[in-house]
């Protein structure tokens, strides 16, 4: 048996998945809300990845000089006019708001690029890597890199800047944050505009690795859920190491059960620990 | 007194849905004064800074700052104009460090431009925070918390400081610095209305005070003429 | 002091959130047909006290005896069956609710009657405490008084043998004080005892048999209304110590 | 107590005139239209049940719906189960895998219960996919190409069938909600505190609610499956079925009796009767979800109690007849 190469490829992947989840855990942290249109944010990268490769021959990762932003944009509108209004009228009314949203996107998305799976195909994302005797593709060494990127993006973000310091006082005492001053609603669409960032992050990074389609959206969701209910919402080591054990769950899953189960075995480990830990391996109880 | 008064309240009424914890108050803070508001539990005191705040807003009246009204407006403007609350039960960001905890108190854009200044000016008056500036604000004791809440509070810059039982579950010697350091701020500029469950306390270092009972003010005049007991108590106890 | 005839015997009752201690080591005893009083500044614990009997908290020790039987662990839908009721410092109507409706769930789930008979007797709590005029509007348009009276409502329709009303007075006008007197009074001769959290001495001492003055957790004084209303420790408490000194 | 009112009567005529149809020769296409509005009906109340009336935000009615689906099919094929047998059995078997699931579902909260069962709808379509109880290489048996229901049922009798469980739903909410547990739920919703202070054990009524839901679901289901002669995972488990739901109760007005039934209406005649732009209405419905939540949170429904005709017209209709 050689286990190498599912182990690798799991803790690769398993870094992918972290920043699918890292948006999805910060919203969480910071609203309380499940934004059941993650996934579809996820996606909106990819999508847009896909448009400007076809458009003007872009370079999806250089293309992130676009999408990053139009995601931010797109997220602060959308908390700003949708979901802010709803959240005043209570968690649900704003939970079921993210659900009509992934559900237009998903569709957006199928009415644009067809059903059909399509994937951003560059000369490097079809490369592979030596480790010793071993291959891996180079998209997976990628994505381990952008990761961490990602993290230490969020960690300074969060950490040395004014707007991290809103959010921060804002996810501890939202009256008090008030009283600095800090307006409430700005930080919550702040807070959607960096998820969207970093969800179409992943997004272009997904498209490089796997092929889409609009049903990713959900998909995606699950897997972000997945992380961030393994590593505990709101924490980003937690995140990082939920996306790294769903990451294994799944290769390994494939290695010694088939590719059929593959997910199935992800999504009862989520289920498992929705039921046993919610607030996750990391979370604190609250 | 002269001129107009830098805050009025005029006829405030405030519901929290049919409740209504606040009815028909009208007072005004002169520039330079220290006012308390007086009151048992549940009389309205938190309310009314909270209105002031714009973290609830009254149904009737109208609450002026400096001249303009402020009751429509929202938290985070009413800070901007220069108004600033200890709130109750200290509130700080306990995750958070001492100093991330001041610079949040300096968010608005007109602090941020004289952070450092009052960054000194805060240090100055509580030399302690300074020595735990790196350690996260849970960590400190009540005492030191609750210096930390009014630093917070500094950081703004305000002309008006509100503050609410800063001397709640504290010892009676940290007490007395807390208050000393109010003397202090006052003296250096800052407008202060208080509120107090320790009467004696606060009509100590007030000029004058307004005591509030079921939400509607009930007495009111200078603090040295409101010693007489027996006008408190039966404000307090009815009896 | 517990004896034979006390219907709830609390003792060293213990309860902190998260490192603060908000009661401790807080024994009384309520006895039958007793209207016992409790009193104390902002923060002392009474609520956290009635949280703690009506099992809303889990105390984290002590003991809580109803009728010899120890509750502590029950949760709050088995005690209100056992017969001890409450009431809430900021009213908790079902808002969607008609009043009677609101009345009648209560003597179903509570007190385990039947519907029609529910129906039956939620009409008649309603006549005695004054709504039954407005047994049909939603409970969320009521005013406040009338969400206090429906709270009471919803306690007593039950029949239970130990009520627990929190702070039913803050917020009262002073004329509506008697009409309120009078209803506690009739509950407590019907046979149920009661608990009673009030700032309002004149509604405590017009009242009460007995009164119990907490601060910061602890009971700092227990006996006769008016004896306890002029102990210096309690004025103490209610308009604090004079610290700064000149 | 049942008291006859004007709405009883408006009812027994509207179903009886739905019950003409087939007899009058009405087209097929609009006995298909009305097949799923009645099919949408149930579903929705169950979901507004739920939802509206329960606090359990249930993503997972997909999950359960399939359950019923597949066994139903696996008791035709394998068994040859008289339908009569077969649909209980098939309900049944939904409700109990939903009361298997309530352990662990109940100790979620709030969003986490909304997610796990979100989940559920995943874990059983990938299941499904891969599971083939007929171990024959390329069988079109199982797995992702599902089962065919052979039922020997007419189409007629199908929207027979369609319209006692449509209608059945109306009058099963109007009986939960006329119960002492329909009490306890509503209770339990507006003010869960307060309601455990009343006595009401708040886990038992939810549970309740959820396992009725099921069950009922789990029948529309059947009757759905029937017609379609066919499951398969992909579409067994999909989102849109959820969709569906969310939609007809929240385009309508979440936590009323009639809200459903508008949003049925509006949901069938947006996917079907439009044909031309049946792919978009999928993107119809979620803008108008979307709307719906952030302009008028109550619905259609909602809005209309708000104008004092349709308040008077509700007098009316309830009024009891002697």
């Amino acid at each position: 048996m050689n286990l190498f190469s599912p182990i690798i490829t799991g803790i690769f992947l398993g870094g992918l998945y972290a920043v699918i989840g890292l948006g999805l855990s910060l919203v969480f942290g910071v609203m309380k809300l499940v934004n059941l249109a993650h996934g579809a944010f996820v996606v909106f990268g990819s999508y847009l990845g896909l448009a400007l490769l076809i458009a003007f021959g872009l370079d999806p990762i250089l293309a992130l000089i676009l999408i990053v932003p139009t995601a931010f944009i797109l997220g602060y509108c959308i908390q700003k006019f949708l979901v802010n209004r709803a959240y005043q009228l209570g968690t649900e009314p704003a939970l079921l708001i993210t659900y009509g949203i992934s559900i237009i996107l998903a569709n957006l998305y199928q009415q644009i690029f067809s059903p059909y799976f399509k994937s951003l195909v560059t000369d490097y994302s079809v490369k592979g890597l030596s480790i010793g005797p071993y291959s891996v593709p180079l998209i997976y060494v990628l994505d381990f890199i952008v990761c961490f990127i990602a993290m230490l993006l969020l960690h300074w973000l969060l950490n040395k800047t004014y707007i991290g310091l809103s959010i921060r006082c804002a996810v501890q005492d939202p009256v008090a944050a008030k009283l600095m001053g800090i307006s409430i609603e700005h930080v919550y669409a702040l807070t959607l505009g960096i998820s969207l960032s970093f969800a179409s992050l992943a997004g272009v990074f997904l498209g490089l690795t796997f092929p889409f389609n609009p049903v990713s959206s959900f998909t995606y969701l699950f897997i972000a859920f997945g992380v961030v209910v393994i590593g505990g919402l709101g924490s980003m080591t937690g995140t990082f190491i939920g996306g790294i054990v769903l990451g294994l769950s799944q290769t390994l899953a494939a290695y010694f059960l088939g590719i059929g189960l593959q997910t199935f075995v992800g999504f009862i480990v989520i289920f498992i620990m929705l039921a046993i830990r919610p607030q996750g391996i990391f979370g604190v109880k609250e | 007194m002269p001129g107009e008064p830098l805050l009025k309240l005029e006829s405030v009424s405030i519901y929290y849905g049919n409740f209504c914890a606040v009815k028909n108050v009208s007072l005004s803070v002169y520039e330079g004064e220290i006012v308390s508001l007086i009151g048992a539990n549940g009389a309205g005191k938190t309310t009314v800074m909270n209105a002031i705040m714009g973290l609830v807003h009254p149904a009737k009246g109208s609450i002026i700052f400096e001249g303009k009204r402020i009751d429509k407006l929202d938290t985070s403007q009413i800070v901007s104009l220069g108004v600033s609350l200890v709130p109750e039960g200290r509130r700080i960001f306990s995750t958070l460090t001492v100093y991330e905890n001041l610079m949040a108190g300096a968010y608005t854009p007109r602090a941020r431009a004289q952070r450092e200044q009052m960054l000194k000016r805060v240090y100055d008056l509580f030399p302690i925070l300074q020595e735990r500036s790196k350690q996260l604000a849970g960590t400190l004791s009540g005492g030191e918390q609750q210096m930390l809440a009014i630093g917070r509070a500094l950081m703004s810059n305000p002309k008006l400081l509100l503050l609410d039982e800063i001397s709640l579950g504290l010892s009676p010697i940290v007490t007395l610095k807390l208050y000393d350091a109010i003397r202090r701020i006052n003296s250096e500029g800052t407008t202060i209305l208080l509120v107090e469950q320790n009467v004696r306390q606060s009509l100590k270092i007030s000029s004058r005070a307004y005591i509030l009972k079921s939400g509607e003010i009930v007495l009111s005049g200078y603090s040295k003429d409101l010693k007489d007991e027996e006008e408190i108590k039966s404000a307090y106890f009815g009896v | 002091m517990a004896s034979d005839d006390s219907i709830l015997d609390v003792q060293r009752l213990k309860k902190s959130f998260g490192g603060l201690v908000a009661v401790r080591d807080f024994s009384f005893h309520l006895g039958k047909g007793e209207i016992l009083g409790l009193m104390g500044p902002n923060g002392a614990g009474k609520t956290t006290v009635f949280n703690l009997i009506s099992g809303v908290y889990k105390p984290d020790s002590g003991v809580i005896k109803y009728k010899g039987m120890n509750i502590v662990g029950l949760p709050p839908h088995k005690i209100r069956r056992l017969g001890i009721a409450r009431t809430y410092q900021i009213p908790q109507p079902f808002p969607r609710l008609t009043v009677l409706q609101n009345v009648q769930i209560a003597a179903m789930y509570g007190g385990g009657f039947s519907k029609a008979e529910s129906e039956k007797r939620a009409h008649e709590v309603l006549d005695f405490i004054g709504l039954s005029d407005k047994k049909d509007m939603p409970a969320g348009n009521l005013k406040l008084l009338d969400l206090k009276m429906l709270e009471l409502a919803r306690a007593i329709v039950s029949n239970p043998s130990v009520l627990l009303v929190d702070e039913v007075g803050a917020g009262l006008r002073e004329a509506e004080i008697p009409h309120l007197v009078k209803i506690l009074k009739t509950i407590n001769e019907m046979g149920v005892s009661i608990m009673l959290i009030e700032h309002i001495p004149r509604l405590v001492v017009e009242t009460v048999d007995r009164l119990i003055v907490m601060n910061a957790g602890e009971k700092i004084a227990d006996g006769k209304p008016r004896e306890v209303i002029r102990d210096a420790r309690v004025i103490e408490c209610y308009l604090g110590k004079e610290i700064v000194e000149e | 107590m049942f008291r006859l009112n004007a709405e009883y009567i408006l009812l027994v005529i509207l179903t009886l005139i739905m019950a003409l149809l087939p007899v009058v020769g009405i087209g097929w296409y609009t006995l298909h239209v009305l097949f799923l509005f009645f099919v949408y009906l149930a579903l929705a109340n169950m979901w507004n049940l739920l939802a509206g009336y329960s606090g359990l935000v249930s993503l997972g009615q997909p999950a359960f719906m399939g359950i019923a689906g597949y066994t139903l099919a696996m008791l035709l094929w394998f068994f040859d189960t008289p339908l009569y047998i077969a649909i209980p059995a098939a309900c049944a078997a939904a409700t109990a895998f939903a009361a298997v699931l309530s352990i662990p579902l109940f100790r979620m909260r709030g969003f986490y219960f909304s997610i796990g069962t979100l989940l559920l709808n995943e874990i059983c379509r990938v299941w499904f996919n891969w599971w083939r109880p007929i171990p024959v290489p390329g069988a079109p048996v199982g797995g992702g190409a599902g089962f065919g229901i052979r039922s020997g049922l007419s189409p007629i009798s199908i929207y027979y069938l369609a319209l006692a469980v449509g209608i059945a739903s109306i009058i099963l909410m109007r009986f939960i909600l006329g119960s002492k547990l329909g009490a306890g739920l509503m209770a339990i919703r507006d003010n869960e505190r307060a309601a455990a202070t009343c006595g009401i054990d708040i886990f038992r009524c939810k549970l309740y609610s959820f396992l009725i839901a099921t069950f009922f679901t789990g029948l529309a289901a059947c009757v759905f499956y029937l017609f379609q002669g066919h499951i398969e995972p992909t579409g067994a488990f999909s989102i849109s079925w959820l969709n569906v739901m969310l939609m007809a109760v929240i385009i309508g007005g979440i936590s009323t009796e009639e809200g459903p039934i508008v949003g049925s209406a509006i949901v069938v005649l947006l996917s079907q009767l439009l044909p031309r732009y049946a792919e978009y209405s999928p993107l119809i419905l979620g803008v108008l979800l979307t709307l719906i939540i952030t302009f008028t949170p109550p619905g259609i429904i909602g809005m209309m109690r708000k104008t004092r005709l349709y308040n008077a017209m509700l007098k009316y209709l309830s009024k009891p007849i002697t």
